[in-house]
């Protein structure tokens, strides 16, 4: 299906080096629009380090990132996040004592009005915005947990982990981005929840136009469920590519995984 | 809709804030030291017995509701505070420090308690519009309600020094950074002599359009109220904006953003947030409401040296921050009273003051850390409700 | 929060509540008398509570002696208020006694900076003091208010008298080092006047803040000039510790103090070092005064924990000219302020300190000035001690 | 300058430093277990140095005159009592704090400090006054022009930095110190490799207040006088010195308290007739070294996962 579409996100020989330790080496990605790619690997194989290159919050060693045919190497997380590329991460990082509908307008940043005329004088301008982001908020989590919309104002801390990375995948989309990171969306998750949080996924794509979504995930039911193709990163290294099923089959990609020499 | 209807739903919250006032004026008046005592036992005693029977909850839902309501009952009851005691100077005093602590606290409050950037030298800052205020009256004739807002123009120009070091550092660096501040600053005022060096500078009266604030209020013959009455309306003004500032930006995107930097940086970050921007935004903001309560108090106190603001009185004033409920203004203004009126009325405990409050703090922080008022979750407009 | 840990912090906040009960029983005496409030101010925290706790234990002497008098009219509540040597702190005690129109009349202020930022609220109020331990000559030269008196002298006197002896004695060059207090600065500025004039030469000067511990740098500069004499204007604590480190670091000069430093908790703290150490006070010693020994016998009766220290003496006597003169006037501050301004020329009153003569300032003219010096752990009036008899030997005599 | 007054200098900087370093190893011992900051170091060392004081006394009460027996006990005493207590903080007051905002335990232990001040204050006989510290080391000094000497100054000098060496020694070299670090490295890694955590804190507490007495009495010997009030701006500048240095680490930890004394030192030096900024100088630059590193000279190693 790749064909001869341009590539959404692509890195050109991405390095990252921690000191002495190479956590990227030479890495060539490139992920397609309306695609969900699975991103997998050991632990330690650079996965989160990838996501943590493309958006900016460590910067790139050599090598370059483009998306939607600009360049956003080495650009700041606030700029990654403007272009349209939005995440969730490998440890829930939703702020806990903070409601819902906060932590799903943390990610709304760049579609607020931001400034100080409007926010602490114009009340009725703001309230109008309020309202408006509001009714958007519940509509999305609406499409995850219909209960979960009717407890907009309460705080995070109190619901269990599957809601959680509901909430944090509500956050990641209410900007409308172009290309969703998901970190290993299942962390800490039982198996029947994993399942659940894969059909929300599901409906979201559907939902959701031009909707490109990367994602890392150590279950590998989950990758062959819902990905169209994969990459397994090795040593920072991309190994293999392709279809789960061929991914799977791979010699170098089971070694990789049981150790075998 | 009858006035009954209207009025019947605010009953609890307006008996509460009766109560309140009543107990106050109480606790003002009584000078025995056994009787106060018995008064704070009593408080302590009402206010588990309101936790425990759900009163304090229906109260706190009345306000919640309708939080324009406790505002006015809040300004109502100091108005009659104020009242009762119109010719007795020194409750007055202590009413309007109480007043002015406040508002230096709300500018703590934005900077660590929504935006998580520490401040130790909240002293420094309140001196700093304490210091522009005894400069400015004594050498210009610049108005004296410019003097307020210069004051903390002055403490927000200043601290903005310090915004390098601040925004490049994090928690217990950063609190390094005001500690040595804080301590600089003191021991600058000490040696300097341009500043009055250690023995402290006089400030004049407040005078706004020729109303003299030092001079005793005088209606005609027989009537003849304090002039802290005086700093007591203007102060109550000043805290009105302030207070009515600080709530708007919790009550907006501003609030959410400082929230969300507070907990989260990097995450914060990834969304788009300008870390920089807001860090400044808080800081600055912050140390001018500090510095403005430093001019107004300069002013009221007439005179000002360096020994006011030491490191101890900052820890002062963020101890008030935290024992309140971090992020709550009206949990600075429970904790400002507590702090300020409740070792002056008793005097018996005089030198073991400060192992008392030393020790009240520490018990607070481990039975309650969330403060004697929990901040509540953010209403972006109150009584609003998702239709 | 859950209902045991509610539970839990009700235990705790009852127990300090408790706890402050406790303190809160003081004993009230029953009276027939009319009740009168008088007022002392000091420093009962901090680094110089020592002397501000011997004040108000004096002024307490004199209440409770007057209390014990058959014949006086009045029973007498002593009310006390803590400075904390802090002026703004200062000026909400003094707008509390200012403010509060039973009490007729106060002694007030061991630290300058305190007394100087107050004498306008006494003004505001009409409320006549007596300072008792403040010696900065502006708390009564530098206004002309009616309320302020003071029984103890100022730093002027003092280091006029200094200069002239220590340039008597033979010592030609002087290092200096001061506290950045207003009493510290005061004393150098007021020194280095009169050492100039007498022709005295100072080779260096130091401020030093009154928390610092270490004087080392100070002192190894000052080492390396070679001084005669190390002039220190400061108070006990720091005095202590500079004259410690002086013998570690091999400083060889003569130390001279102010009224600052002649403590018993000088002598306590410095140890054997105090040996030799000369210091300036106004009055006459203590036990030297005329009601001296009465004074240090009824202070040793009440078993107060802490001694009366150099100041206690005229916190005693403000009190008691304060308890006197509302006798003779009746409790009415105008009166009582009136009646002190007369304590003066002929009319000047009698006290364990001596006459008390107040100036048209309201400053008591105390001509006498006591040279001090330490020997065998005790303040020794100089005309009396070993060192003027020859027996003994100030450093590089 | 001359050499003999060099040299003092250079030996007056190195007993500052030495004392500095001492307060700074301890705030990064805790820092280096429970990322928390203990704020009550400089004031648990001021109850160590009455502690010892108090040793002291009593054993001339009862007689034992004996300068070396007097010392050990001082050192004894003051160094388990103290222990003690830097155990029963971390089990009461930092402990049940692990959770909370650093703030709050940054706050906990300044006011914990505040009681102890003022207990000794209000508590210990005549304790608002400066106590006298007595000489027990021999005090024979050597004179070569300005320097002098001060057998008792070197012995101090030694006892410090073998006790900096000692922690140094027991963080790296035993299983203690293994533990030690493990736990600091990750909690969670620790707790899965059978570490008692809550023992390993303990003890920590233990050891660095400890340390604090050990250095309350260097610091009384070397003073001569210990007062109330001293642990405050120690524990402030101990605190400065283990940030500017970098948290967690011991190294930094002594550059620090080493560059305080020398910013000192220097700042009389070098503004002879206005000493008195010589802490605005040295706060002052510390806040530039602070915009210059924000993590210290020697950075705390990055450990955030993203």
């Amino acid at each position: 299906m790749t064909g001869n579409r341009k590539p959404l996100l692509a890195s050109d020989g991405l390095s990252k080096l921690f000191g002495g330790v190479v956590a990227l080496d030479q890495l060539d990605l490139e992920v397609f629009p309306n695609q969900i790619l699975g991103l997998i690997g050991p632990n330690g194989s650079g996965k989160t380090t990838f996501f943590n290159v493309v958006t900016g919050i460590y910067p790139a060693s050599g090598g370059q990132v483009k998306f939607d045919g600009a360049d956003i190497t080495n650009l700041s997380t606030q700029a990654v996040y403007r272009a349209g590329i939005s995440r969730t991460f490998q440890r829930s990082r939703l702020s806990l004592s903070l409601s819902i509908f906060d932590n799903i307008m943390i990610g709304n940043h760049k579609r607020l009005n931001q400034g100080l005329w409007f926010n602490l004088v114009r009340r009725d301008a703001f309230r109008r915005e309020f309202e408006q982001n509001f009714e958007e908020a519940r509509e999305l989590v609406q499409v995850f947990d219909p209960p979960l919309a009717e407890r907009m104002f309460e705080a995070v801390s109190g619901f269990p982990m599957i809601d959680r990375r509901r909430i944090e995948i509500c956050r990641a989309l209410i900007s409308r981005p172009k290309l969703l990171l998901l970190d290993e969306p299942s962390a800490g998750m039982t198996h029947e929840e994993t399942t659940e949080l894969m059909d929300d996924i599901f409906k979201v794509k559907e939902r959701v136009e031009d909707l490109t979504i990367v994602i890392i995930e150590h279950e590998m039911g989950v990758i062959e469920r819902i990905t169209d193709a994969c990459v397994v990163l090795n040593f920072g290294q991309k190994i293999c590519e392709g279809t789960y099923q061929e991914v799977a089959q791979d010699s170098q990609v089971q070694e990789a995984y049981l150790g075998v020499e | 809709m009858s006035a009954r209807a209207w009025l019947v739903p605010l009953l609890p919250g307006i008996v509460a804030a009766a109560g309140v006032t009543v107990y106050v004026i109480l606790l003002l008046v009584v000078e025995s030291q056994v009787g106060i005592a018995a008064l704070l036992v009593a408080g302590v005693i009402a206010v588990l017995v309101a936790a425990r029977f759900g009163a304090a909850a229906r109260v706190g839902a009345v306000f919640a509701e309708r939080d324009d309501i406790l505002n006015l009952l809040v300004i109502l009851a100091v108005l009659t505070v104020t009242g009762f005691f119109y010719e007795d100077h020194f409750v007055l005093l202590m009413v309007a420090t109480v007043i002015i602590y406040v508002i230096a606290c709300l500018g703590l409050n934005l900077q660590f308690g929504y935006s998580g950037v520490l401040n130790f030298a909240g002293a420094a800052f309140f001196g700093i519009g304490c210091y522009t205020a005894a400069v400015l009256t004594k050498n210009t004739g610049v108005p004296h309600l410019v003097v307020l807002v210069a004051g903390g123009v002055m403490a927000a120009l200043i601290g903005s020094f310090l915004l390098l070091p601040v925004l490049r550092t994090h928690s217990h660096y950063s609190a390094v950074v005001t500690i040595a501040f804080g301590l600089l600053f003191k021991i600058f005022l000490e040696v300097n002599d341009t500043l009055g060096g250690p023995q402290g500078l006089r400030v004049d009266g407040m005078n706004v359009l020729g109303w003299e604030f030092n001079d005793n209020i005088e209606i005609g013959e027989n009537f003849e109220a304090s002039f802290y009455v005086n700093y007591i309306v203007v102060g109550l003004i000043v805290l009105g904006f302030a207070f009515a500032f600080v709530r708007r930006v919790e009550r907006s995107w501003i609030g959410l953003n400082l929230d969300a930097m507070r907990l989260d940086e990097t995450a914060a970050a990834s969304f788009g947030l300008n870390i920089t921007r807001w860090k400044i935004t808080a800081f600055t903001l912050g140390n001018f409401l500090t510095g403005l309560a430093g001019a107004l108090f300069a002013m009221m106190l007439g005179f000002i040296a360096p020994t006011n603001f030491t490191f101890g009185d900052s820890l002062i004033l963020v101890s008030i921050v935290l024992l309140g409920g971090i992020g709550n203004p009206w949990g600075l203004v429970v904790a400002t009273v507590m702090l300020i009126i409740v070792p002056e009325k008793l005097q018996a405990i005089q030198e073991y003051r400060f192992l008392l409050f030393a020790a009240m703090v520490i018990l607070i922080l481990l039975f309650r850390p969330e403060g004697l008022l929990p901040r509540p979750l953010r209403t972006y407009i109150p009584g609003w409700k998702p239709k | 929060m859950t209902k045991s840990r509610l539970t839990q912090f009700a235990v705790a906040a009852l127990t300090v509540v408790a706890m402050v009960i406790g303190f809160g029983m003081g004993s009230f005496p029953a009276s027939a008398k009319e009740k009168i409030k008088v007022g002392f101010i000091g420093p009962l925290s901090g680094g110089t509570s020592s002397n501000g706790l011997g004040g108000r234990n004096s002024a307490d002497l004199a209440v409770r002696l007057r209390n014990a008098d058959p014949k006086a009219k009045y029973s007498y509540e002593l009310l006390v208020q803590d400075d904390e040597c802090k002026p703004n702190i200062g000026v909400q005690a003094a707008t509390k006694f200012g403010a509060n129109k039973n009490v007729i009349a106060a002694a007030t202020h061991y630290c300058s900076a305190v007394a100087i930022s107050t004498v306008d609220v006494y003004h505001k109020f009409g409320l006549p003091i007596i300072v008792w331990g403040a010696v900065l000559p502006d708390i009564t030269y530098g206004n002309t208010y009616k309320e302020v008196h003071r029984v103890n002298g100022t730093m002027i006197n003092q280091n006029e008298t200094a200069a002239k002896f220590m340039r008597g004695l033979g010592y030609k060059t002087w290092a200096i080092i001061h506290d950045t207090t207003d009493y510290g600065k005061g004393h150098d500025k007021y020194f280095t006047k009169n050492l100039e004039a007498n022709g005295g030469k100072i080779l260096s000067r130091f401020g030093v803040t009154s928390d610092q511990q270490d004087f080392s740098a100070e002192l190894t500069k000052i080492k390396s000039m070679n001084p005669d004499v190390l002039y220190f204007g400061g108070l006990t604590p720091i005095g202590i510790r500079i004259r410690a480190q002086m013998e570690k670091l091999g400083v060889k000069a003569q130390f001279q103090g102010t009224s600052g430093i002649v403590s018993d908790t000088f002598i306590e703290g410095a140890g054997p070092l105090a040996e030799g150490v000369v210091a300036f006070r106004e009055g006459a010693p203590t036990e030297k005064l005329p009601g001296g020994k009465f004074f240090l016998e009824q202070y040793a009766k009440q078993g107060y924990k802490d001694p009366p220290e150099a100041y206690g003496a005229f916190a005693f006597t403000a009190m008691s000219l304060i308890l006197d003169t509302i006798e003779a006037v009746g409790p009415d501050r105008k009166k009582v302020r009136k009646a002190l301004n007369k304590v003066s020329g002929s009319n000047a009153a009698d006290s364990i300190t001596g006459k008390v003569d107040f100036d048209d300032h309201g400053q008591n003219t105390i001509a006498v000035i006591t040279k001090y010096v330490v020997q065998d752990s005790k303040w020794t009036v100089w005309e009396d001690s070993a060192y003027a008899a020859g027996k003994r030997k100030l450093k590089g005599m | 300058m001359d050499i003999g007054l060099f040299a003092q200098y250079v030996m007056n900087g190195l007993m500052l430093g030495m004392m500095y370093a001492l307060v700074a190893v301890g705030f990064t011992l805790f820092f280096g277990v429970m990322d928390i900051i203990n704020f009550s170091h400089g004031d648990v060392l001021m109850v160590g140095a009455f502690g010892g004081l108090a040793t002291y006394l009593g054993l001339t009460f009862l007689g034992v005159e004996n300068p070396w027996v007097q010392l050990a006990a001082a050192f004894a005493v003051a160094t388990s009592a103290m222990a003690l207590m830097g155990a029963l903080i971390g089990k009461f007051l930092v402990l049940p704090l692990k959770k909370a905002p650093p703030l709050n335990t940054l706050l906990i232990t300044l006011m914990l400090g505040t009681v102890l001040r003022e207990t000794i204050r209000l508590f210990y006989p005549r304790g608002a006054n400066p106590q006298r510290f007595p000489s027990l080391l021999p005090t024979d000094a050597y004179s070569f022009g300005n320097f002098t000497l001060r057998v008792d100054n070197m012995m101090l000098l030694a006892a410090g930095l073998l006790a900096i060496i000692g922690i140094h020694l027991l963080i790296n070299r035993t299983k203690l110190g293994l533990a030690i670090r493990a736990v600091a490295q990750d909690e969670d890694t620790a707790k899965t490799m059978g570490i008692n955590f809550t023992l390993i804190v303990l003890v920590t507490f233990a050891i660095g207040s400890g340390l604090a007495a050990f250095a309350g009495i260097l610091h009384g010997l070397y003073y001569s006088e210990v007062n109330f009030g001293m642990g405050l701006l120690l524990g402030v500048i101990g605190f400065s010195s283990a940030i500017v240095g970098g948290l967690g680490n011991i190294y930094g930890a002594i550059i620090g308290g080493f560059l305080f004394a020398a910013l000192q030192t220097l700042g009389v030096l070098a503004m002879p007739f206005a000493s008195a900024y010589k802490d605005v100088f040295a706060f002052g630059v510390i806040i530039l070294i602070m915009a210059w590193r924000p993590t210290g000279l020697i950075s705390e190693k990055i450990s955030e996962r993203v």
